[in-house]
């Protein structure tokens, strides 16, 4: 409980979580880039399926789009909530368990049950 | 635990967010938050997803028509950066340096009242318009969900303000650390909302 | 003098339990509060079943009926069952994981009293002649259109004390989580911690639907929103999913604690181990999950059409196999065991076939062509407070006999208790048994009044002969804590002789801080382990007598709750009146106020000093 | 084959255990059915409480044996019990077994679910174009049902008169809030709801000329307000060719005088009631009120009151004590004089002999 310890890095650890650090910094800029990436995808997507240039169906693009928000979805939470890093078991549970909770009771409410 | 303790970057733990009990218990707490967030999110959207173009607005008042892409696409991006800048932020925070960090959590702040000022301003219009709250059963429902939203960026707005002012003159502890942290854990989780608002609400809303 | 002294003392003292943290002050709080809701539902539950006396009875009118039983169902699912299983978690869990405090102290009181101001401002609605009336569903079609401020009451003192519920569920989760002393690993940890788990998840995630309800079902009736009104192209429906996706996980997060309870009683007065503990575990976190997969079940007769209809049937049936489990394995606790049949031994032991019985009728609603028929019928509220009633009052009974002595140092009677259990659960089986048939008999339920001649005159007059008799066994109850409480005898650590789990090895009552040095688990029913070894304290320390740290007490979650609770007022006063506009703003700015306050100013609680544990220790006798 | 025999006994059984308790009354008892939907649900019913009966008798057969045999009495103060820690064979047979009673039921459910939900008949025609199949269209409203006959062109209220032996189908329809349509010797209910038709179909088998009152009873089963326990209504049942005969003399109800000595009570009535309420069975729904062509046939008064000028005359003179919130206005003005002819004119309003 009480304090923490202090520790005091040694230069070379130091210097080797900088570095670490400044990677995972990069992976994070590059994930950046792909998000903004979907975006405009998506947005294009839907300026030319609504100015009829692709000749995209409807059932095609709207899928897609669910895909992309998906993708992004999980890029926010691996890369710049750290979810992918360590002591976020529990984090990881409830989140999935929070998704799949969400995604049965939309399932039930909208498909199922809907009329 | 001392507040006044000093540290260096060398001193500094590899995750100051969790380094304490305490800090601890907020960090895995405000996750459980967030996973309840996700339910309640979902929620809303089922109901939007339900009440979609339902009521007597009148055909001006459908979803295809009413949504202005180019200003979402401008929130989006706002929101999107300033993801990336609590990120860095976020970045500095592990370097202990607290100069930096505020600098861009300020910016985080102004995309995010950016983003705000923009939504405030989608809304009059449709009330202009004609299409207010209390319109229709869509109305309703599209108003709550992404005021609900916005809300949300309130909230947030007004919490890193107050972490950023009330801890300029102090610097960076493990006691506050954890607050910025969760604050950015917090700001990303308003972008996935966000996330899934653009592609339901206004893009699947445009291609109907 | 000696009176002002008295009169200051007295304040202190309220102001002490006002601003308290510890989580077992927070705990009797609960119970208390929550037992005195007890007595309120109960009470309106005794004026429904004199009204359904007889035929064309007129004790009360039709208008006050349906308020009663609104309010019954409200109170007793939301003010009184869920808190004062919130009580004995908050006292009892954080001893079962050998912790000082739960994560959140703060956040703890802020629960607690979100909880009784909620609880407050629905039961005022009877003060303002103003109550809901739509029945505890509050479906929408009647709710929207109900005259008066009732369903607002409803609505609004809900969300304040939903919100309450949220705040306890997740500080119970992070409190599992992170302060489980060491060697507490996940499967050593005693049932009753690990339904207060499952059931806090339950809540994490069955609680913000509620929130969105209620908010929808406030803004259409009082800021002009539309999602229920069919004629602006709302759905009355929205509502009825919503509720129920809510509604179901919360008769889990109900029955989950209750069966933790038994599952810690049966292997005590059995002085057996919990038979299949990790089954245990694994059934529980089953009845959880599908818990949230069967909510159409409350809706079958609403036209879903057939194939919803058909899967939620099968998933509602699914149930039965977990629960199943549970069941089998109480059984084969107490086989081959040595049963001292004490009074929390006694409502366990009554829990048994009367669950199953209440269990069993919920598989039988389930077949939904069946349901049909039983849907809204008597048979529905058999059901319900068979398993309500049988399980989760059975438990909370059992729960408090059984922690009584350590959550305030006073053993109950024996005597007066096996009273209060004869006369409670055979006025339990007189009310409800009968109900079955009166629904097969055509009887639907929420019925103010009923004809003669209709053949139901009888059973609905053993029905509330039977209703007596459970008031009886309450009031033996309420005499029986005064009692015990003005001979106020001391209380060993371990009351009841064969303590299993590590809150038996402390004091009762426990010091504030719990544990004078932080345990070391080193098994499954660690106390016992001890014991059998010889370790007669019970307790292996982790750690040397050193400074304990301890949160501040703090009156800000009391300020804050108050001031949703006047914005409240305003909310719904805005329409008809000048001032409710300002009070509401009023409010809601008072609680931010408050808020700004706790984040800006450092609290950061203060030590105990090791010196103080050691004299703490040895008056209380050397040992732990 | 073998499971129907099996079947059989458990239903035996479980019937037994049923009627032992009784029955309750057959104008409105789930346990008489009067029809295939009720004696679906039924045997359903008789299915599910054998298994239930049966897990039940094991459940209590293990615990009362623990009971009796380790009492700490009997098995000594000291007595250390064996600490077992479970037992995956007898896990087994608890999840296996289980599984396996649920299996028995979810199939016969599953099948009754789309046996009963079955409403694709409901919009056939003959060649001719006739409606092969008689469809009921019903309103509910505070605190009164009102039935039409779309395809014979007629409207009737508070009791609903059907033909036996056929399927007859429902469209389902509140005009307030959300009430509930439930004939319990019939079939199980279904809701009424505000934004959507719903539709099932019943069938009835018994002649209700033989009951206590001649008439099943009706329940409103999802609370609507105040009255919602007084929001009853009445099945007739009949012959096919007998319901025809009802049929025709409705149609021809349309602008019918009353004998001579109910003008009084008629001329009372043309001028304050017949703005919500027709007295001819001619029509469609949507009236403020009760459809009082049929009358002077029914056996209730607004749904439960005693069938009697007497009646008549008290709820007309102050209809929201007997019915709180009901729409229609109370008449305190009217003499007894008045309230007699009124009372004589409304019994006189019948197709029926
Ligand atoms: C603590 C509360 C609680 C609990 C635990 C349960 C448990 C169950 N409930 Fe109940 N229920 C309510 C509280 C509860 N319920 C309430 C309050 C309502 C009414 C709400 C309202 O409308 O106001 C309701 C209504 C309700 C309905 C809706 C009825 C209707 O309105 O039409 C249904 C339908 O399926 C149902 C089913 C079940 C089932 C399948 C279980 C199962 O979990 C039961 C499982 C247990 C057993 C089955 C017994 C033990 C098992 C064995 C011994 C193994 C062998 C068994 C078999 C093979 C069958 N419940
Ligand atoms: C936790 C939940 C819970 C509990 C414990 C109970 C307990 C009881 N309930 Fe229930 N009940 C519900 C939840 C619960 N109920 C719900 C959700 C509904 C549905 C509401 C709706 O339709 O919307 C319902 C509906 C309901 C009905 C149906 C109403 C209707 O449909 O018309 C009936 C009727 O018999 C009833 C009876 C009882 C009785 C007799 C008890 C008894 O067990 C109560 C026992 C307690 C006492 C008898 C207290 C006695 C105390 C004293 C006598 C104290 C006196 C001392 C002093 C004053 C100091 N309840
Ligand atoms: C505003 C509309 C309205 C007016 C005017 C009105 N009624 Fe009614 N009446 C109703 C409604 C609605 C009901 C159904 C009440 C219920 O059962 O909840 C009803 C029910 C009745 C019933 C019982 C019907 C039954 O089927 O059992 C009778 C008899 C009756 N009215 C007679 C009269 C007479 C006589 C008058 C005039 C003096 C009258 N009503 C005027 C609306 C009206
Ligand atoms: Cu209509 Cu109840
Ligand atoms: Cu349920």
């Amino acid at each position: 409980m009480a304090d923490i310890q202090i520790y005091k890095k040694s230069p070379v650890e130091y210097e080797l979580e900088k570095r670490r650090a400044k990677k995972s910094m990069q992976a994070q800029i590059i994930m950046f880039s792909l998000m903004i990436f979907l975006t405009l995808v998506s947005f294009t997507m839907v300026v030319a399926f609504n100015a009829d240039i692709l000749g995209f169906s409807k059932y095609f693009v709207i899928p897609i789009l669910l895909l992309f928000a998906a993708v992004q979805v999980g890029l926010q939470l691996y890369y710049f909530m750290h979810m992918n890093e360590k002591g976020h078991g529990f984090a990881k549970l409830f989140m999935y368990t929070g998704m799949l909770l969400a995604f049965s009771m939309l399932l039930g409410y909208i498909v199922i049950t809907w009329w | 635990m001392d507040l006044n303790k000093k540290f260096t970057p060398e001193t500094w733990p590899a995750n100051p967010e969790r380094a304490t009990l305490e800090a601890k218990n907020k960090f895995v707490g405000f996750w459980l938050f967030i996973a309840g967030e996700v339910i309640l999110f979902s929620t809303l959207f089922g109901v939007y997803i339900a009440l979609k173009d339902k009521g007597i607005s009148g055909p001006e008042f459908s979803a295809q028509e009413l949504y202005e892409l180019p200003l979402v696409f401008v929130m989006t991006m706002l929101l999107l950066t300033s993801s990336l800048t609590s990120v860095f932020a976020m970045y500095h925070m592990k370097n202990y340096n607290f100069k930096k960090m505020q600098i861009w959590l300020s910016v985080t702040a102004f995309l995010g009242l950016g983003f705000l000022m923009l939504e405030v301003y989608e809304f009059a219009h449709y009330a202009q318009l004609g299409f207010t709250y209390n319109n229709s059963a869509f109305s309703s429902a599209f108003f709550t969900l992404v005021g609900t939203h916005g809300f949300h960026v309130a909230i947030g707005l007004v919490w890193i303000t107050l972490l950023i002012f009330r801890n300029a003159k102090r610097g960076l502890n493990l006691y506050n650390a954890t607050k910025y942290y969760t604050f950015s854990l917090y700001w990303h989780f308003i972008d996935v909302v966000w996330v899934f608002i653009f592609t339901v609400v206004y893009l699947m809303g445009v291609v109907g | 003098m000696s009176s002002v002294a008295q009169k200051r003392s007295f304040g202190a003292t309220v102001w002490d339990w006002m601003t308290t943290v510890d989580h077992k002050k927070i705990g009797i709080l609960y119970l208390l509060g929550g037992l005195f809701f007890f007595v309120l539902g109960g009470i309106e539950a005794l004026i429904i079943r004199l009204q359904l006396l007889k035929p064309n009875n007129d004790l009360v009118s039709a208008g006050l009926f349906n308020e009663l039983i609104t309010m019954h169902g409200t109170t007793m699912i939301f003010l009184a069952a869920m808190p004062i299983l919130f009580g004995l978690m908050n006292a009892i869990m954080p001893l079962q994981i050998g912790a000082r405090d739960v994560a959140f102290p703060f956040i703890n009181s802020l629960g607690l009293w979100m909880f009784i101001f909620g609880g407050i401002f629905l039961n005022l609605s009877w003060f303002f002649g103003q109550v809901p009336d739509a029945g505890w569903t509050s479906y929408t079609s009647l709710a929207i259109t109900s005259e008066g401020h009732g369903i607002d009451f409803y609505a609004i003192g809900l969300q304040i004390a939903g919100g309450g519920t949220l705040m306890a569920g997740i500080n119970f989760l992070v409190t599992i989580i992170n302060m489980r002393a060491p060697g507490m690993t996940y499967m050593r940890m005693p049932l009753f911690t690990w339904t207060t788990f499952v059931a806090s998840a339950l809540i994490l995630f069955a609680f913000p639907p509620l929130t969105i309800g209620l908010f929808m079902l406030t803004f259409d009736r009082l800021f002009g929103g539309n999602f229920f009104d069919h004629t602006m192209g709302g759905n009355t429906i929205i509502w009825e999913h919503i509720f129920w996706i809510f509604g179901h996980p919360e008769v889990y997060i109900l029955i989950l604690p209750a069966f933790g309870i038994f599952s810690e009683v049966f292997p005590i007065f059995a002085r057996k181990r919990l038979f299949g503990y990790a089954s245990m575990v694994f059934a529980t976190v089953l009845i959880g999950f599908l818990g949230f997969m069967v909510w159409a079940h409350h809706m079958f007769t609403v036209g879903l059409g057939p194939t919803a209809n058909a899967i939620f049937a099968v998933a509602t049936m699914a149930i039965a196999v977990p629960t199943g489990v549970k069941i089998f394995n109480w059984l084969l606790t107490i086989w081959g065991g040595s049963i001292k049949v004490t009074v929390p031994m006694l409502y366990a032991l009554g829990f048994i076939p009367s669950f199953v019985m209440g269990g069993v009728t919920g598989i039988m609603q389930g077949a939904a062509p069946l349901d049909y028929q039983l849907h809204d019928s008597y048979f529905i509220v058999a059901h319900f407070h068979y398993v309500i009633v049988g399980g989760v009052v059975l438990g909370i009974f059992s729960g408090m006999t059984l922690w009584w002595p350590k959550m305030f140092g006073v053993m109950l009677s024996e005597t007066l208790g096996k009273w209060t259990f004869w006369f409670f659960f055979i006025g339990f089986h007189l009310t409800f048994l009968i109900q079955h048939w009166l629904g097969f008999w055509g009887m639907p339920r929420r019925v103010w009044t009923y004809m003669d001649g209709q053949g139901w005159n009888s059973a609905n007059f053993i029905s509330t002969i039977g209703a007596m008799l459970m008031g009886i066994g309450v009031i033996i109850f309420l005499i029986n804590v005064i009692k015990s409480h003005v001979q106020k005898k001391p209380v060993p650590n371990d009351p009841w002789g064969d303590g299993r789990t590590l809150e038996w090895a402390i004091p009762s009552p426990p010091p504030f801080y719990n544990f004078a040095q932080t345990p070391l688990v080193r098994g499954l029913d660690s106390v016992w382990i001890e014991k059998q070894e010889g370790n007669e304290s019970g307790l292996t320390p982790a750690e040397p007598v050193q400074d304990i740290h301890m949160p501040n007490g703090s009156i800000i979650p009391f300020l804050m709750t108050l001031g949703i609770f006047v914005a409240g007022f305003g909310a719904m006063y805005r329409l008809e009146t000048s001032w409710g506009l300002p009070v509401l703003v009023l409010g809601l700015f008072f609680t931010f106020a408050t808020m700004s306050a706790r984040s800006l100013k450092d609290d950061l609680g203060f030590y105990v000093k090791k010196e103080q544990v050691l004299k703490d220790l040895k008056e209380k006798g050397g040992k732990i | 084959m073998k499971r129907l025999k099996n079947w059989r006994l458990f239903s035996l059984l479980a019937a037994l255990t049923v009627f032992l308790a009784g029955c309750g009354q057959e104008e409105l008892s789930t346990l008489l059915p009067a029809g295939q939907v009720g004696q679906d649900q039924f045997n359903l019913l008789l299915l599910s409480s054998a298994i239930m009966l049966l897990v039940i008798i094991v459940v209590v057969i293990i615990y009362l044996i623990s009971l009796v045999r380790f009492r700490r009495s009997k098995v000594g103060e000291d007595h250390m019990p064996e600490q077992v820690e479970g037992s995956h064979t007898l896990e087994l047979i608890w999840t296996t077994i289980p599984i396996i009673l649920v299996l028995i039921l979810a199939v016969p459910t599953v099948y009754y679910t789309y046996k009963l939900g079955d409403v694709t008949a409901m919009g056939a025609v003959d060649e001719d174009g006739n409606a092969e199949n008689l469809v009921v269209d019903v309103t509910a409203k505070l605190y009164w049902w009102e039935f039409e006959y779309p395809d014979l062109g007629i409207v009737t209220a508070q009791e609903l008169v059907v033909p036996m032996d056929e399927k007859v189908y429902f469209n389902l329809l509140a005009a307030d809030v959300k009430h509930s349509f439930w004939i319990p010797a019939v079939g199980g209910k279904l809701d009424t709801n505000v934004e959507n038709v719903n539709k099932f179909y019943l069938t009835f088998e018994k002649d209700s000329k033989n009951l206590k009152d001649g008439v099943f009873y009706g329940k409103c089963a999802e609370l609507c307000g105040p009255s919602h326990a007084l929001m009853d209504f009445k099945v007739k049942t009949m012959p096919r060719a007998e319901f025809d005969q009802w049929v025709v003399a409705m149609q021809a109800t349309d602008g019918q005088m009353a004998d001579a000595d109910a003008t009084d009570g008629e001329a009372l009535f043309a001028q304050s009631c017949i703005g919500c309420h027709a007295v001819s069975g001619v029509g469609t729904t949507g009236a403020a009120g009760p459809n009082l062509a049929t009358f002077g046939d029914r056996n209730r008064v607004a749904g439960y009151m005693d069938h009697t000028e007497e009646s008549i005359k008290e709820w007309i003179k102050d209809t929201q004590k007997y019915k709180p919130g009901n729409t229609m206005p109370s008449f305190p003005q009217y003499s007894e004089a008045e309230l007699d002819a009124l009372a004589v004119y409304l019994m006189g309003l019948k197709v029926e002999e």
